[in-house]
């Protein structure tokens, strides 16, 4: 068979003054007809770029140094600009990674869509409508006579994410490229999506270039799988192959920190007799968006009579999807957000009512580590009182503060130095040290970590969860551990919660509920985790162990 | 219209209204903190003047009553849309500024939509040659009027076009005394107008041009944008298709705020170009202590700055479909 | 050459006046444009003559104190209404004693106007009045339509806001801020008069616009004031363009430097004098008037009658300035001055003085205001220095004395004795000179009056000011009575 | 530093950078280069400029030295417009901080409050409060001030408002800090790259400002400024076109070069306009 798509020795030069000369190096690989080819690497690593001169859509400031881009027996990189836009949206596609922003938030959806048509065909206005119609049917959207007349904001993420696939596919493209088209959306929505992408190649025998970072997604569709880094492919090869047999020792990596579905064998405690470091009872949290001028105002139940018990040196999961009320129980937790009704109790005693200065006591007790490494460290402040203002606000001496945090800094693996320099002269791994010791400044009992690794590539994820097991077991402390990534919540959870719609619909110690689910929402939650079959027998790789 | 878009916009009448009239209270004792009244300046202009003309004077303007009944009279009638009588002119104050307000509006109504349409298409021009010499030229060319006096670039203006080249006329609204009609007079009128609101214009010209251009380059980093390249959309049709019409946004707002300040901002202009407009009469009032005009011109104009912002609100409500009129 | 009729008539008035109610406003632009509209019993010529206008005689009796008029007879109103001596008496015992304050005061003189017929009017005095037949031009003395406002309130009667008059111009519309408009009158008292068919006044703020506006040809006539001095050598230079100092004569306008007498420093009198020597009001005149007007050297213009030739000069000497100061033993306490708030010049004028000031070692710090709180602040003598003009009404006892009589010190006013000056002396001549008869007694004691002001130095003199009224040498006769563009423009005439 | 460094690597705005140095040092030892005032009459009137290699721009109205004028003038053009700003930038910063970070009915109060500000028109308002409180050099720059400081509180109220729940500032706010500590120490900090760029438009605003109130007499007299220089000249324009042409020029210049080292700070602390990628 011949390729629809070769690319040949493809260099990318990126701009002076860049963390690297290029940002693709002599890049080859072939897209056959009717195949996935998954693009996957760390961040950085130049997927997006390579899409991006296959598309002619490199940045002004980005030239390709050379090499080729073989599509139709024409080079896309040669080929004189309205000849390229011609094959635009028309025999190659492209959907991206943000369906919030790749929409035109002024124009409807039908208008959008009707443009790809406008551009590359003679369809009369009825005909475009026509089409337009039937290419919503077929992505599967609700109600698509409505939808065809609405603007993106008044859709759901997944949605959007529809809208643009119709939009990319609605001339039968020989080649799709999705950059991370999955990467926003919600566990069951990226199913739905990743089920979709599937079926309409399959019966379009469209060619796709998936980019993704996520090894779980190649293991759900990926044909054949392309691995890089640093601007190199380290690897090509059949899904078999890459995900069972890598070669390269960066693919080795990758996949060994992608951690398995199912839970190991936990030692479970018996913990009758001791009482809770944090106990909630029936915790409510209702959102009220104030209603305008006879706007009715919106309710959100975030938190419905949640009611759980944390112990000392237990991790505890709280799972679920997105706009579940996570975020919201543990904000209450810690007294960030103020609950409607229920109890709290910390060591014994409820703090649920008490005010800014009273609460005082009893923040030492109680920490957060924050998901984003970027937004939770205040660019304009030295690592060291990033981690000893806490204390310092507190009444601690300021050079007593500052040994502490030299300590803090020791424990969480970082060297002595970074005291006195800034947060964007770290990594995000390392800042995500930072924010647990700054948590860890007070020597608290019970640490609540929201979404603590999601913003981070998979193989930073592995180390910062060591990190957490790590410290947590040598200071014997209770931890809330906020996730959507179930496999991650079963390697490290000793029990979970699982939340829908501000309620607790599952809880149970970490293997049982994940291998046998109750509640259908669970079942459906774990069904949807993407290459649920790849590794799920594995034998547990230890978290982080390099393999 | 949706009923609720209604309400909305009654809302936000009331809510201006509210704020209008504790500006008239502000207004009524930061005049009044002036030294000097009425009487005085009227006497003062008559050359000779005793405690007995002033005293009839101020007993004519109702200046003798205490300040706090003063303003009762002041609020109550403006409650019932009376603005008073000038002093000077001794006309209701409202048919005074309805005489003037045609011309300040004229003026910067033409400003206004020669700046917002020339700046617009300015700053596109500049934005789709981002870093090329033409880029370059038009954001120089902007800065330059950006920095320059109004008034300087007014008398200039005049000394080129009037003096030297002797093509528009200096000054006025209209040739005193030819008693135009119908085609003659808007040809004559506008030929007045040239002057004045290519000066006040320039200035917006400026403003937008540059504001247009940010926009148009930030906007055209969005993913949006990026879609409509990867459809294979021409260029040209992206820029308006898709960049502009988003990137217009945050200039319709400027855009409307400016359009209410413009009315105070073309006590310049008038001043130089004698244009009979609301703004010089502010200017007038104020060295003449004319209370209840001053007052009545703060008023208007303020008003107008209300109802400007709420139609830039509606017209961001029509264009932009993310923004609902009920908050 | 011959006068032609016809013509349109293109005036700058500045600023627009608050209304044409002569009688009711008596500031110059009011009287500029309702000049033309409304008259007086007499009128002035360049030396200051009386001139028949709505009467055609007039004598006194011996000693001065019965003076008859008799008016002409085809005069009518605008609406075609007889005048008659009814409206005089009207005019000037009702109305004018009512709203005009100034004349109000030489009013005071009047016992009673009778009028025994309808063609003469009857003023008896009190007592002789030096300067009573000065008082009849239009601006002091207008003549009121009787059938319209009597029994009314004056100042709300709403034809104020359409004047009529007996004048030769008729008003017909006024776009407020932009023009007023005035038409021939066709029903003139005076035969073949007015030539011209219509007259435009226009209000332009500005007086860069203003000079403009006569360069380019749209104004025939630049008043006197209403363009800045600099301009006037250029506009002058300008082809057709004629300039004349005319005019003026009756108001003779006399400016001075306001000195507080209240107040250290300014109430010794070596400082007061040390002002005088330290101004180079020389350099001022030149730099600022283009050389127009004189030197003032006293209190009385050298245009009004029983103006003193011989009174000592003080000629710009700094150094006796500081002698003057070092001798009185001034110890520097800074002075304020403030400007007068009527244009460039002024503004410029005082910052020449403060310069003056300072170089003989006199510190001053401005006060800027505008004409409202200037006005203010003069009345309430919360001022060291500050500027003024005023009219002298062609006699000392009309225009002069009011500056320096101790009766006139009243808070309130900025147009009376505002500096201070108390001298019983100079009282008493003042008093004796108004009602003294005949002239030759008067000038004898105006002279000595005069000797003492200028020794004691009450106010800074500067200059007798002249605003040459500017404009185009197509129109003739603009000019012709001792009011000037005051007056109305009924001889005025356009070449064609 | 290293907004100096990306500036530098921006010619516009180095240049404009070069200009106001040179701009503030004239304010700065200007003056001390004349002995005597700007106000001394030392030559003719109206001598055109390069005529006596002494008075450079030739002399005024009243025979005064033109250049004199313009280094004087600089130093109050600069402190008008900087005190000013500084004053808007103290009423509006804590206004907008106090707004954003509590929000509520504080945050409405504070807005209808700059409502009415902004719905007086400025240039109007700021004609009425100097003329009011009488023209001096204090009343025009409190005046510029008063109508210019509403967008700085919108500014930083905005500010505040999308900072006040980022992650750090929930963490402070954990970590028990007060309030004042949170909104000085955590949050201001974050918000300045904005606020300078603004302020240093502002200053070029405030100068075009007080210029503008100069031209229709309302400077103070006791001070020699572009603005009083231009007012002054602008009855003699025809005349000696020199006397508004140079103390135009500078405000021109000056305004120029403010707005391009505003524009430069912009370009290096906005990371949405400088062409990288945002990380
Ligand atoms: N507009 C740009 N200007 C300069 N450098 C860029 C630009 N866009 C990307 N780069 C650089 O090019 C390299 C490759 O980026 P690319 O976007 O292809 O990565 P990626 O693999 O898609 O990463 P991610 O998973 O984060 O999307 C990176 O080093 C990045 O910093
Ligand atoms: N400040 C708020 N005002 C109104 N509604 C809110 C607010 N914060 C959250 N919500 C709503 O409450 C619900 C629960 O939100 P929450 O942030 O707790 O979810 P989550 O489980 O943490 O989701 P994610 O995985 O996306 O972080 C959602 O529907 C959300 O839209
Ligand atoms: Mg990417
Ligand atoms: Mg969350
Ligand atoms: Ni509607």
């Amino acid at each position: 068979m011949n390729p629809v798509l070769k690319v040949e020795d493809l260099s990318i030069r990126l701009p002076e003054g860049a963390d690297r000369p290029y940002a693709v190096n002599k890049l080859s690989y072939s897209l056959y007809p009717g195949e996935i080819l998954c693009v996957v690497g760390e961040s950085g690593s130049g997927k997006s770029m390579t899409a991006n001169a296959v598309m002619g859509l490199l940045p002004k400031a980005i030239q390709v140094d050379k090499g080729a881009i073989i599509f139709d027996g024409k080079d896309l990189i040669s080929l004189e600009e309205k000849r390229a836009r011609d094959l635009r949206g028309n025999r190659i596609s492209m959907i991206f990674q943000e369906p919030m922003t790749a929409l035109n938030p002024l124009m409807r959806v039908e208008d959008q869509i009707g443009e790809v048509f406008l551009i590359h065909s003679d369809l009369s206005k009825q005909q475009r409508k026509a089409r337009t119609l039937e290419l919503l049917k077929d992505v599967g959207l609700p109600d698509p006579e409505k939808a065809m007349r609405v603007y993106p904001h008044q859709l759901s993420g997944g949605q959007r994410q529809r809208v643009m696939i119709a939009m990319a596919l609605a001339l039968e493209p020989s080649i799709l490229i999705a950059d991370e088209p999955t990467t926003a959306l919600d566990v069951t929505t990226q199913a739905q999506i990743l089920h979709l992408i599937k079926e309409l190649q399959r019966k379009h025998g469209t060619a796709v270039m998936f980019i993704t970072h996520d090894f779980g997604v190649v293991a759900e569709i990926a044909d054949r799988v392309v691995v890089m880094q640093y601007g190199d492919m380290v690897e090509i090869g059949s899904r078999e192959q890459v995900l069972n047999q890598p070669q390269h020792p960066y693919t080795k990596k990758l996949i060994a920190a992608v951690p398995p579905l199912s839970a190991p064998d936990r030692e479970i405690e018996d913990r009758a007799g001791q009482s809770p470091a944090l106990s909630v009872k029936s915790l409510c949290k209702t959102y009220v968006s104030p209603g305008g001028w006879f706007k009715p105002a919106r309710t959100v139940h975030a938190a419905q009579d949640v009611s759980f018990d944390l112990y000392r040196g237990e991790t505890l999961g709280l799972v679920g999807e997105s706009g579940s009320g996570k975020s919201t129980v543990s904000r209450c937790i810690v007294r960030l957000l103020d609950s409607d009704s229920g109890e709290i109790l910390l060591g014994g005693s409820a703090i649920q009512d008490l005010d800014h200065k009273a609460l005082a006591p009893f923040r030492k007790q109680i920490q957060m580590v924050f998901q984003d490494p970027y937004a939770s460290l205040n660019p304009r402040k030295t690592v060291g009182r990033i981690i000893a203002d806490g204390p310092i606000a507190q009444g601690v001496p300021v050079a007593e503060a500052m040994d502490r945090a030299r300590e803090l800094l020791k424990l969480v693996e970082l060297p002595e130095t970074a005291l006195d320099r800034y947060p964007h002269e770290f990594s995000g791994g390392q800042r995500q040290r930072v924010g647990i010791a700054r948590a860890l400044a007070h020597n608290p009992q019970v640490l609540v970590a929201d979404e603590a690794i999601s913003a981070l590539d998979v193989s930073v994820q592995a180390q910062i969860l060591e990190l957490i097991d790590t410290l947590k077991k040598k200071l014997n402390l209770a931890v809330l551990f906020v996730v959507h990534d179930l496999r991650v919540a079963a390697q490290v959870c000793d029990r979970v919660i699982v939340m829908q719609h501000g309620k607790i619909v599952e809880a149970g110690n970490t293997k049982a509920v994940f291998e046998d689910p109750q509640h259908t929402y669970t079942q459906n939650l774990i069904a949807s985790i993407p290459g649920a079959d790849w590794r799920s027998e594995h034998q547990p790789t230890a978290v982080g162990q390099p393999a | 219209m949706s009923i609720q878009t209604l309400f909305y916009i009654g809302g936000r009448l009331i809510k201006g209204l509210l704020v209008l009239f504790v500006i008239a209270i502000f207004n009524f004792f930061l005049i009044r903190a002036a030294p000097g009244d009425p009487a005085k300046v009227m006497a003062g202009e008559a050359g000779a003047a005793d405690e007995v003309f002033l005293q009839q004077l101020r007993e004519q303007f109702g200046l003798d009553q205490p300040l706090y009944y003063q303003l009762w009279v002041y609020i109550s009638n403006l409650v019932q849309f009376d603005m008073g009588q000038t002093y000077r002119q001794q006309m209701p104050v409202f048919d005074l500024i309805m005489d003037r307000l045609p011309a300040t509006l004229l003026l910067t109504g033409t400003a206004f939509v020669l700046s917002l349409g020339l700046g617009v298409l300015v700053g596109v021009i500049a934005a789709s040659n981002h870093r090329k010499w033409i880029d370059s030229a038009i954001s120089v060319a902007a800065l330059v009027f950006y920095a320059t006096p109004l008034f300087w670039l007014a008398l200039m203006a005049v000394l080129l076009f009037s003096v030297f080249l002797g093509w528009l006329p200096a000054f006025g609204m209209e040739t005193v005394g030819a008693n135009y009609t119908g085609w003659d007079r808007v040809v004559d009128i506008a030929e007045h107008l040239v002057l004045p609101a290519m000066t006040l214009g320039l200035f917006f010209t400026a403003v937008y041009a540059r504001m247009t251009r940010t926009s148009m380059i930030e906007t055209s980093r969005a993913d949006f944008v990026k879609t409509a390249k990867a459809k294979g959309m021409s260029p040209g049709r992206v820029t308006f298709r898709h960049t502009l019409r988003n990137a217009l946004l945050p200039v319709v707002t400027l855009a409307g705020l400016q359009a209410g300040q413009m009315i105070g901002g073309a006590v310049l202009t008038e001043t130089v170009f004698a244009w009979p407009g609301i703004g010089r009469l502010m200017f007038e009032a104020l060295f003449q202590r004319d209370y209840n005009l001053l007052l009545g011109v703060f008023f208007i104009s303020s008003a107008m700055v209300v109802l400007f912002n709420l139609v830039t609100d509606i017209i961001y409500c029509l264009v932009d479909p993310r923004i609902e009129l009920t908050k | 050459a011959e006068p032609t009729d016809g013509g349109t008539l293109n005036v700058v008035v500045q600023p627009e006046p608050p209304s044409l109610m002569i009688g009711i406003y008596s500031n110059a632009p009011t009287q500029q444009v309702a000049g033309n509209i409304y008259e007086g019993l007499l009128r002035y010529d360049k030396n200051l003559e009386p001139q028949p206008l709505l009467a055609k005689s007039w004598e006194s009796s011996e000693d001065g104190t019965t003076w008859t008029f008799h008016l002409k007879e085809n005069v009518t109103w605008h609406d075609g209404k007889p005048f008659t001596s009814a409206d005089v008496v009207f005019s000037v015992d009702k109305f004018l004693r009512e709203t005009n304050s100034r004349l109000r005061q030489s009013l005071e003189y009047v016992d009673s106007i009778t009028a025994p017929d309808d063609y003469t009017v009857v003023f008896q005095l009190k007592e002789p009045f030096g300067p009573f037949i000065g008082l009849f031009e239009t601006g002091t003395m207008p003549m009121v339509p009787k059938h319209i406002y009597e029994g009314t309130d004056y100042k709300t009667n709403p034809a104020n806001h359409t004047p009529i008059g007996t004048g030769p111009f008729k008003f017909d519309e006024w776009q407020k801020g932009s023009y007023i408009h005035a038409v021939r009158n066709e029903n003139y008292h005076q035969e073949g008069l007015p030539h011209l068919d219509e007259i435009y006044w226009h209000v332009i703020p500005d007086a860069a616009s203003r000079s403009v506006a006569y360069e380019t040809g749209k104004i025939d006539v630049l008043p006197g004031g209403s363009v800045e001095n600099f301009d006037i050598p250029r506009l002058t230079g300008l082809e057709n363009s004629c300039v004349t100092s005319e005019g003026w004569e009756y108001f003779s306008p006399h400016a001075w430097l306001w000195i507080n007498n209240r107040n250290y420093p300014m109430s010794d009198k070596r400082f007061r004098q040390a002002i005088m020597y330290a101004m180079d009001r020389e350099f001022a005149k030149n730099a600022l008037w283009n050389g127009y007007g004189k030197i003032a050297k006293g209190p009385i213009s050298s245009k009004t009658k029983f103006f003193d030739e011989d009174l000592p000069d003080y000629e710009y000497n700094p150094e006796k300035a500081k002698e003057l100061l070092e001798e009185m033993g001034y110890d520097g306490t800074p002075v304020r001055l403030m400007p007068m708030p009527y244009g460039e010049t002024w503004q410029r004028w005082a910052e020449a003085i403060r310069q003056n000031l300072s170089e003989v070692g006199i510190e001053t710090d401005m006060v800027a205001t505008d004409v409202a709180g200037w006005n203010q602040k003069l009345s309430d003598w919360d001022y060291d220095l500050s500027f003024s003009y005023l009219y002298q009404y062609g006699d000392p006892a009309l225009g002069v004395s009011r500056s320096y009589i101790s009766d006139n010190i009243a808070k309130g006013s900025p147009w009376n004795n505002v500096e201070g000056y108390a001298n019983e002396k100079v009282d008493q001549l003042f008093d004796e000179a108004a009602t003294a008869f005949p002239d030759s007694k008067r000038a004898e004691l105006y002279k000595q009056v005069q000797q003492q002001l200028v020794e004691d130095v009450p106010v800074g003199w500067l200059l007798e000011l002249e605003f040459p009224t500017i404009y185009n040498c197509k129109v003739h006769n603009l000019i012709d009575s001792a009011i000037g563009v005051n007056d109305a423009f009924g001889t005025a005439w356009i070449e064609q | 530093m290293s907004i100096l460094r990306k500036l530098s690597t921006n010619k516009v705005a180095l240049f404009g950078l070069i200009v106001l140095v040179f701009l503030v040092l004239v304010a700065i030892f200007g003056p001390y280069l004349y002995e005597t005032s700007p106000w001394k009459m030392v030559n003719r009137p109206f001598m055109p400029p390069m005529e006596n290699t002494d008075l450079m721009l030739g002399t005024d109205t009243m025979g005064r030295d033109v250049l004199a004028g313009l280094v004087y003038g600089a130093r109050i053009s600069l402190l008008v417009g900087l005190i000013s700003t500084l004053i808007a930038l103290l009423i509006g910063v804590p206004l907008g901080a106090t707004a954003g970070y509590f929000g509520g009915w504080i945050d409405e109060a504070l807005m209808r409050f700059t409502e009415i500000f902004q719905t007086v028109p400025s240039f109007a308002l700021a004609i009425v409060i100097v003329a009011i409180f009488e023209p001096s050099v204090y009343s025009i720059t409190i005046a510029i001030a008063l109508v210019s400081w509403p967008p700085v509180a919108r500014l930083v109220r905005g500010e505040f408002l999308a900072l006040r729940n980022q992650e750090y500032v929930l963490a402070a706010r954990l970590n028990g800090q007060t309030n004042r500590n949170i909104i000085l120490r955590e949050i201001l900090p974050n918000t300045l790259s904005p606020i300078i760029v603004m302020a240093s438009l502002m200053v070029a605003t405030a100068i075009l400002l007080e210029s503008a109130l100069s031209f229709l007499g309302l400077g103070d007299p006791e001070i020699m400024s572009w603005g009083y220089m231009i007012g002054a000249a602008r009855t003699v324009i025809r005349q000696a076109w020199w006397l508004s042409f140079f103390p135009g020029v500078a405000i021109a210049i000056t305004v120029l070069a403010l707005n391009l080292v505003g524009e430069g700070l912009n370009e290096a602390l906005n990371p949405k306009l400088s062409g990288k990628r945002e990380s």
